[in-house]
């Protein structure tokens, strides 16, 4: 079959508009294979050299790893990040979700509660540890207040207990990032077809079952970006520990940002830093990668 | 006005009184002529600082000047980045006005690189007489027995008897108090500035976790994270009765309008009279192109040891000048009493340099230090016998 | 199976606008099947969504088997219905879709199961079964939702417009489907739809409205050969009912019709006259395209010759297009008798079937006496002629 | 109809209420704090009421803060504007042109911003000093565009994806091209996502310390590295009243932001036209 | 005005799915107006969207003027089309949903102004331009969709079911503008419905699809009367086809299909023998509910008396269904002619009409001389009989 193979005066225009896609997010490839992956190559190659004080190309092999698979505060780091991680990530989701599903209610005064739920994110991380640490210190805080009013037993001392002041944390970076997460939930309710809801009235469900079984299940990728907006600060919550305990008591609290940041930076281990900041990576991406994949795999719609 | 030349200043005097004494320093630049760029970078007790002056480096644009102290002069100058200051030092005869510890921390490869601005004492033992005369203790300690004395009556007076802040620092700063007053000078200097490991897993150093055990026993529950400055309230305001802490806390009493030998006491931490533990500010200079800013380097080096300048920044920051020849009667008691025992000290050799504040060690092995004390603090039933052997394993593998 | 009225129902959607339903009154027996039908946008959705309580009505009531819903909520209605727009659930698989309602309602699963099988297999969508809505083509999505509705066993099921995007031949298939259901279930039904067939064979009574007011209610047979006005008779039918304007007169006492078609004239009969005053009176002929035949000969009465102008073979039959008092009409032939464009024929007339409209006002004239009184619900709006 | 207050709707305005009084109480205190004198502080409880107000915190933030309160427009607006301008054109080509390997390029591009950003540090800044950036608010501006990148081409992308892509196709029929389609079609309908963004960037780059610290120096620095130098000196006497005021100076652009996007959620509500 | 054609088109919705469309070839001239037809689910959509470029082809080429546009994106192609979902955009108004291809074609604003006004009498949506698609109802949306079209001059149109949403009144109308508007403009359209009427009067030619093969290529005349097979049979036409299985036999030389009603038999005489290979073979006779009528007496030929079983009136005509070699059977008749439910009639076969179907392959099987050879287009499938 001979078909008149004329495919039209291809002007350079149309293979602009082909191609324009591919232009518009060139720009972005660019950045994130030079500010992402060429620094964590870079990154990398530090971790295999003996670097200290500043960086250095003396190849030592996996020397800085072993320093590091050796060292308890990494240990310390890395299982709080699981606790502090799962926890934060949860709490979050689930008070994110609830909140959202409440304000959208047809609520009066919605707009000023927003607003209220909203406004931790507003203040730096910073602020937001040292206004946690004195609400949590047990001398100075709730606990001082309760007893003050009365209350002699009440014994909350979380933040000076070693195996506790995670959940200290826990609590500061969910305040300040539900709100986030409420916004987030509330802007994907809005977009739900009405006319699906309808139809689940009809059916009979409650509003309960309605929202549990039909709208949030559409809201699926809104969920995938809060885990990703949620794992994002848990991993980076560097400002909050370094705000609200140092890491302390101890290194009790410490976090593998934290970490890293200390040996790259304050105490001139950055070959161990950097070993430290590609097993984060690494950790992520045995958790992260099969995530991502489940998510970006399938088809437009679901 | 034409400027003669920028000096850009990284540093991390930002506090009331810091500011303030910095601002002397500028504007004593800027009546030279020159320009003072204020980089000032709080945080981390200057860490926040190293970060932004390493990657200012690695982009190619340092700044002319930057707060940079002890064994941290060695590691810069090893990079080949900062300027001699020969010629200053020379013109201004400053192998006369400093002591011999001073100029050797100051200099790498033999050449001034730095010019110091304050030398702090650390071992010392911050005192509220009221609260001791209330819980009827009538001398301050020399010694450790004593210190527990006070400590259990202060205790029974209801009173938190040691004021601290449960920070990594703060842990260090008395445990290094009690190495120098149980291992003496020479055995600090052999566990601190050698790492010796025989003198580290000592039986000594054993005592020295065992006494920092039973000092944290005197320290309330709660101190985790807590700031120094909030500690130093605490005896302030007659709730403690002590505090084991730096010269710089002179500040937070003299905020407070108190007095010093009169409203509160400072002496020696027990059992290290005789012993001085140092921690020296300095500025370096990095390498510059253009000569007006070498001019402006030159003439901030000159004017940081000016006693213009060295009178207010040491009155604001509670330490002594780091010259000698200042007349110390515009200063306090416990200034007065720190140049002397600085002097002493520096004649019997046991003028040591501070652990807890980067002066004896390069920051990967102080840090090591700093986790094996601040968790044996945190730990409610760690082994002292072990603690010895920990800080020589961490040291190794930070080196 | 429950009885629904609807007693003066008012809708507007909002403050500003005008209603969208302006005074329904309608009364359905328990287990009876209403056909509802009207033009686009006249509020036929909006009814349905106002009987399942997914908009608030304005004014009146709605009674199920007597018991005033109006506050009640969707899910305690115990209604089924099919969307306009399917509103499938894009996150459920088919059978999600289907069994969605029955697990609301606790069904066991295993009676879940065999119901959406059940379901699946009527609307012949068991290949389907485990796709998402996005992945189906606009007849497989219409038949989901219809099997959504199917699954259950409500009170009353609503339809609307259920099949409009079915081929033919399924659409037969499952009117069938949905007619013997029906009579086996006995489940009260509101049915909308545009096509004619379904709106003639499926209901117990057919509801016409317009602009949000119901013009006629009655069963098929009435408001096919009995409509209520000019609109009524206009829109039901396909191809619709010829209207000729004309003025009536009276010949050897009886009152006829002239008709014209520039070849010849005729004088169509239209029985005994009621009263004198129709006489000389202007008013509009009605008469559907099946009760226009070829005449057997030329005399014949109540026939007039005529030219073919258009001719438009459906299939089964052939539709021809004359004029006669300068209107287009149309009359369905079968398609051997069908003749060229440019022939003439001699058209035969069904007289008795004639049906007469106030050309003013639109509404019927109740001319013959033979026929039973002309059934109307609720409001009857004056039609003002187009 | 006006729904009664039901028992249930009760419930909900009591837990949201509830909710909101658990969320302020951190606020009122800094609130109260920055209203107190030094002493007060010294002497008092942190949840106590002031002895006397004072607003001496709030004058001696401002002083302090006031220049380097500039900056931070001068950086934060341009970064959230490009930042969230292009998150929406990458979101747009990822849900709505894929191309081969555009989901990896995504994925690519979420996980890349898991990168601690302590670490890039040193690699950015040399890049920048090479390409003489460094120490300016372009350099830093550039900074924030490509870390925020990752998340606003994320939230642009999922809410772009449930977006019937029907509407696209008779875009193209219609025949628009591609950024027409964009313009008309899809922007239209995004506010919401866009506010979402919008406030997601400002808080970050508004907030940041790390970047703002290295990547600007003296005179160019972002408030916020005028408020830790505030807060956090490590001798000295602090001043907590005029740390909180700072803090809460430095907190209320983005807090008048929210105000103001907030209202804009509503607005975009996309309604369902589109069946099928 | 353009010819479209398609050579050997394969569409497939993943790798791992079996192909949506199977090697379709097509073409029509520039200027015809195609009507697709086939059962839900069969590929409709999807040819459409393939034509468009909205989908592309695995495999194969589509050629309009000639030209292979196969790679070309859909803004190049200058086509038009309706989308069965409408896919109006939701955040503009009815004026500019209809307006925004003109704009994107950069046509001056008053001439936009005055299409669109056109285009809005047209489809009788003057009232709603200002409206957001979200508050009209389904056949308001699905004109200003039409409208969207309407108001471009593409090469090409291309309508998906545009009509499926809107009452039958409306739905004549709007066929006749199609239709009219096709013949002034001569524009290219390739047109989906499920309506029968539309399907045989609209089109010049019609494919009927199924399971994404073509089944059929022909005129409408052709697709009725000489269906290919079983499938196109029975799936063109409404009510659709008789179909009864029986086996011919030979008497006095000629083919004869033997018909048992219970009361009765007869023999209906089959026109002259091609071959004698049919003799006692197993086939399948179709006859249309319009080729079976009332015998004029009782013993006319070709006629047999059988018993009613169901009654349905439609309205212009009345089905009733009978038995006839344990088969339903379906008889259209004038409803003045339709008895009732139990009598007895005799039925009138047009012998004339009958088809024959392979039991087996479902093939039509080519008795009667007089017939034209049947067209058929592209690959047929083997047709399994139900
Ligand atoms: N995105 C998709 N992914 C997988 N299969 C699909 C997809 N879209 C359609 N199909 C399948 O392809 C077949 C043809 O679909 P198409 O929409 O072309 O049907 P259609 O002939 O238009 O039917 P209808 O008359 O019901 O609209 C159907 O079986 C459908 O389920
Ligand atoms: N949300 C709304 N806001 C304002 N007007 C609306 C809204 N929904 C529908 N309408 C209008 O109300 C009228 C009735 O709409 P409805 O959907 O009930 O019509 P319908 O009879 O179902 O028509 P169709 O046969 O076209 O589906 C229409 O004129 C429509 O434009
Ligand atoms: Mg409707
Ligand atoms: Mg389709």
């Amino acid at each position: 079959m001979s078909v008149t193979m004329v495919l039209s005066k291809a002007s350079p225009l149309d293979a602009l508009q082909r191609w324009l896609p591919k232009l518009v997010v060139a720009p972005t490839m660019l950045v994130v294979m030079v500010g992402f992956y060429g620094y964590i190559l870079w990154t990398l190659v530090l971790s295999f050299t003996n670097s200290s004080f500043m960086p250095s190309y003396k190849w030592v092999g996996l020397q800085q790893y072993a320093r590091l698979i050796d060292n308890d505060r990494w240990w310390v780091a890395s299982k709080n990040l699981l606790v502090f991680g799962g926890l934060f990530i949860g709490i979050s989701l689930v008070i994110g979700v609830l909140l959202a599903v409440l304000l959208d209610q047809r609520i009066r005064r919605e707009g000023f509660i927003r607003t209220i739920y909203l406004y931790p994110m507003a203040l730096s991380m910073i602020v937001t540890g040292t206004a946690w640490q004195w609400l949590l210190n047990p001398g100075l805080g709730i606990d001082k207040m309760l007893r003050d009013w009365g209350w002699e037993g009440f014994r909350f001392d979380w933040l000076v207990d070693p195996n506790r002041v995670i959940y200290c944390l826990v609590i500061a970076a969910v305040w300040q990032a539900s709100g986030f997460v409420i916004a987030l939930f509330l802007a994907g309710l809005r977009g739900v077809d009405q006319s699906i809801v309808r139809a689940a009235q009809i059916d009979g469900a409650s509003l309960p079952s309605i929202y549990l079984r039909i709208i949030l299940p559409s809201l699926r990728p809104v969920f995938f970006s809060a885990v990703m907006i949620l794992s994002h600060i848990a991993i980076k919550s560097f400002d909050l520990v370094a705000a609200m305990t140092a890491g302390g008591p101890g290194y009790a609290s410490d976090l593998p940002a934290m970490f890293m940041y200390n040996f790259t930076f304050s105490r001139g281990q950055m070959g161990v830093g950097s070993a430290s900041a590609m097993m984060m990576l690494g950790a992520i991406l045995a958790i992260l990668v099969p995530y991502l994949y489940s998510e970006l795999r399938g088809k437009r719609h679901d | 006005a034409d400027s003669k030349g920028t000096v850009e200043v990284v540093h991390w005097w930002t506090s009331g009184g810091e500011a303030a004494a910095v601002k002397v320093l500028r504007d004593l630049v800027d009546k030279d002529g020159f320009t003072w760029k204020d980089s000032a970078v709080a945080g981390g007790a200057g860490s926040a600082a190293m970060t932004v002056l390493k990657t200012r480096v690695v982009s190619g644009n340092p700044p002319g000047a930057a707060q940079i102290k002890g064994p941290d002069l060695q590691e810069w100058g090893a990079l080949d980045l900062l300027s001699s200051l020969d010629e200053v030092a020379e013109a201004n005869d400053w192998n006369k006005l400093l002591s011999k510890t001073v100029i050797n921390t100051m200099q790498y490869d033999g050449h001034y690189v730095a010019v110091p601005v304050n030398i702090h004492r650390v071992n010392w033992l911050w005192i509220n007489p009221e609260v001791f005369k209330k819980a009827g203790i009538d001398k301050a300690p020399t010694t450790l027995d004593e210190l527990y004395a006070a400590g259990d009556k202060l205790k029974a007076a209801g009173f938190v008897p040691l004021a601290h802040g449960g920070q990594p620092w703060q842990d260090s700063t008395v445990f290094e108090g009690l190495v120098l007053g149980i291992m003496g000078p020479e055995g600090y200097h052999k566990a601190f500035v050698e790492h010796d490991e025989a003198t580290l897993t000592s039986p000594q150093m054993t005592e020295v976790f065992t006494a920092l055990k039973k000092l944290s026993s005197y320290m309330d529950d709660n101190r985790a994270g807590r700031d120094w400055n909030l500690a130093t309230a605490e005896v302030i305001n007659g709730k403690a009765g002590m505090q084991i802490m730096g010269d710089w806390a002179k500040s937070e009493w003299t905020a407070a309008g108190k007095v010093a030998g009169t409203d509160y006491q400072c002496v020696p931490m027990p059992g290290t009279a005789g012993s001085y533990t140092y921690n020296i500010d300095s500025i370096a200079m990095f390498k510059l192109k253009n000569e007006g800013d070498i001019a402006a380097q030159h003439a901030l080096a000159r004017i940081a040891l000016e006693p213009e300048f060295q009178y207010v920044f040491n009155q604001n920051k509670g330490s002594i000048p780091v010259r000698s020849d200042l007349d110390m009667s515009k200063f306090d008691s416990c200034a007065q009493a720190s140049m002397n025992d600085f002097k002493e000290a520096d004649q019997n050799g046991t003028l040591e340099p501070s652990m807890a504040h980067s002066m004896a060690t390069n920051l990967a092995v102080q840090g090591a230090i700093f986790d094996v004390v601040t968790n044996f603090m945190s730990e409610k039933n760690a082994d002292p016998s072990k603690g010895g052997a920990q800080i020589y394993a961490a040291i190794k593998s930070a080196q | 199976m429950a009885s629904l009225e609807l007693r003066s129902v008012h809708k507007s959607y909002g403050s500003g606008l005008a209603d969208t339903l302006k005074n329904i009154d309608l009364s359905i027996d328990s287990g009876e099947f209403l056909i509802l039908v009207g033009p686009s946008g006249c509020g036929k959705s909006t009814l349905m969504n106002c009987i399942a309580g997914l908009e608030a009505i304005t004014d009146g009531a709605i009674l199920v088997d007597g018991t005033d819903i109006s506050g009640a909520s969707p899910k305690d209605r115990d209604i089924a219905m099919v969307f306009q727009s399917y509103a499938l659930y894009p996150t459920m698989s088919v059978r999600d879709n289907i069994a969605f309602g029955l697990k609301m309602r606790k069904m066991p699963s295993a009676a879940i199961e065999e119901e959406v099988a059940r379901v699946a297999k009527l609307l012949q969508i068991e290949h389907l079964l485990s796709r998402k809505p996005s992945q189906l083509s606009g007849g497989q999505q219409q038949r989901v939702a219809m099997g959504r509705a199917l699954a259950r066993r409500p009170k009353i099921y609503l339809f609307d417009e259920p099949l409009s995007n079915l081929d033919a031949k399924l659409r037969v298939e499952m009117r069938t489907e949905i007619k013997q259901m029906h009579q086996r279930l006995k489940t009260t039904t509101v049915y909308v739809t545009h096509d004619q067939i379904e709106a003639m064979t499926l209901g117990d009574k057919v509801a016409v409205m317009k602009d949000g007011i119901i013009q006629q209610f009655g069963t098929p047979q009435q408001i096919y050969n009995n409509p209520a006005n000019l609109f009524v008779a206009s829109f039901i039918g396909s191809p619709p009912m010829n209207f000729i304007p004309l003025r009536l007169q009276r010949r050897d006492g009886r009152l006829v019709a002239l008709l014209d078609s520039g070849q010849a004239r005729c004088e169509l009969p239209l029985g005994l006259v009621d009263g004198e005053s129709l006489d000389g009176r202007d008013v509009i002929l009605g008469i559907r395209p099946e009760q226009i035949g070829v005449a057997s000969g030329e005399g014949a009465l109540a026939s007039i010759r005529a030219e073919v102008e258009i001719t438009e073979p459906t299939g089964p039959d052939t539709l021809i297009f004359v004029k006669l008092n300068d209107t287009k009409v149309c009359c369905r032939l079968a398609p051997d008798a069908a003749p060229q464009i440019g022939e003439s024929l001699q058209l035969q007339f069904d007289a008795d079937k004639v049906l007469l409209f106030d050309a003013q006002t639109g509404e019927r004239l109740g001319l013959q006496g033979k026929r039973q009184p002309v059934e109307r619900a609720g409001n009857v709006a004056r039609f003002n002629s187009r | 109809m006006t729904r009664a207050f039901s028992p249930s709707r009760l419930a909900i305005h009591a837990t949201l209420l509830v909710a909101a009084a658990l969320y302020l109480i951190p606020l009122v205190v800094m609130l109260l704090t920055s209203l107190k004198t030094p002493e007060d502080i010294r002497t008092g409880n942190l949840l106590s009421w002031p002895e006397v107000f004072t607003l001496i915190g709030w004058v001696k933030a401002w002083s302090v803060v006031d220049g380097y309160f500039w900056n931070s427009v001068k950086i934060a607006v341009p970064a959230v504007l490009i930042s969230t301008a292009l998150g929406a054109l990458n979101g747009y080509v990822l849900s709505m042109w894929r191309f081969r390997g555009s989901q990896l390029f995504f994925g690519m591009l979420l996980f890349g911003c898991f990168l601690p950003f302590q670490t890039v540090l040193l690699p950015a800044s040399f890049t920048l000093g090479k390409f003489g950036l460094a120490n300016t608010t372009t350099g830093l501006v550039l900074v924030h565009v490509v870390y925020g990148i990752a998340f606003t081409t994320l939230f642009f992308r999922n809410y772009y994806v449930s977006v019937p892509d029907a509407l696209v196709r008779a875009a193209r029929l219609d025949g628009a091209g591609f950024f027409t389609i964009f313009g008309r079609i899809l922007l239209p309908m995004s506010t919401p996502i866009i506010m979402v963004c919008l406030i997601w960037q400002f808080t970050q780059i508004w907030n940041d310390f790390l970047f703002g610290v290295v990547f600007a120096s003296g005179d160019a620095q972002p408030i916020t590295v005028a408020l830790n130098n505030l807060v956090n000196t490590s001798t000295g006497a602090k001043e907590y009243n005029v740390d909180m005021a700072a803090a809460m100076i430095a907190g209320l652009p983005t807090l008048v932001v929210y105000i103001f996007a907030g209202k804009y959620f509503l607005r975009g509500l996309t309604a369902g036209a589109v069946k099928g």
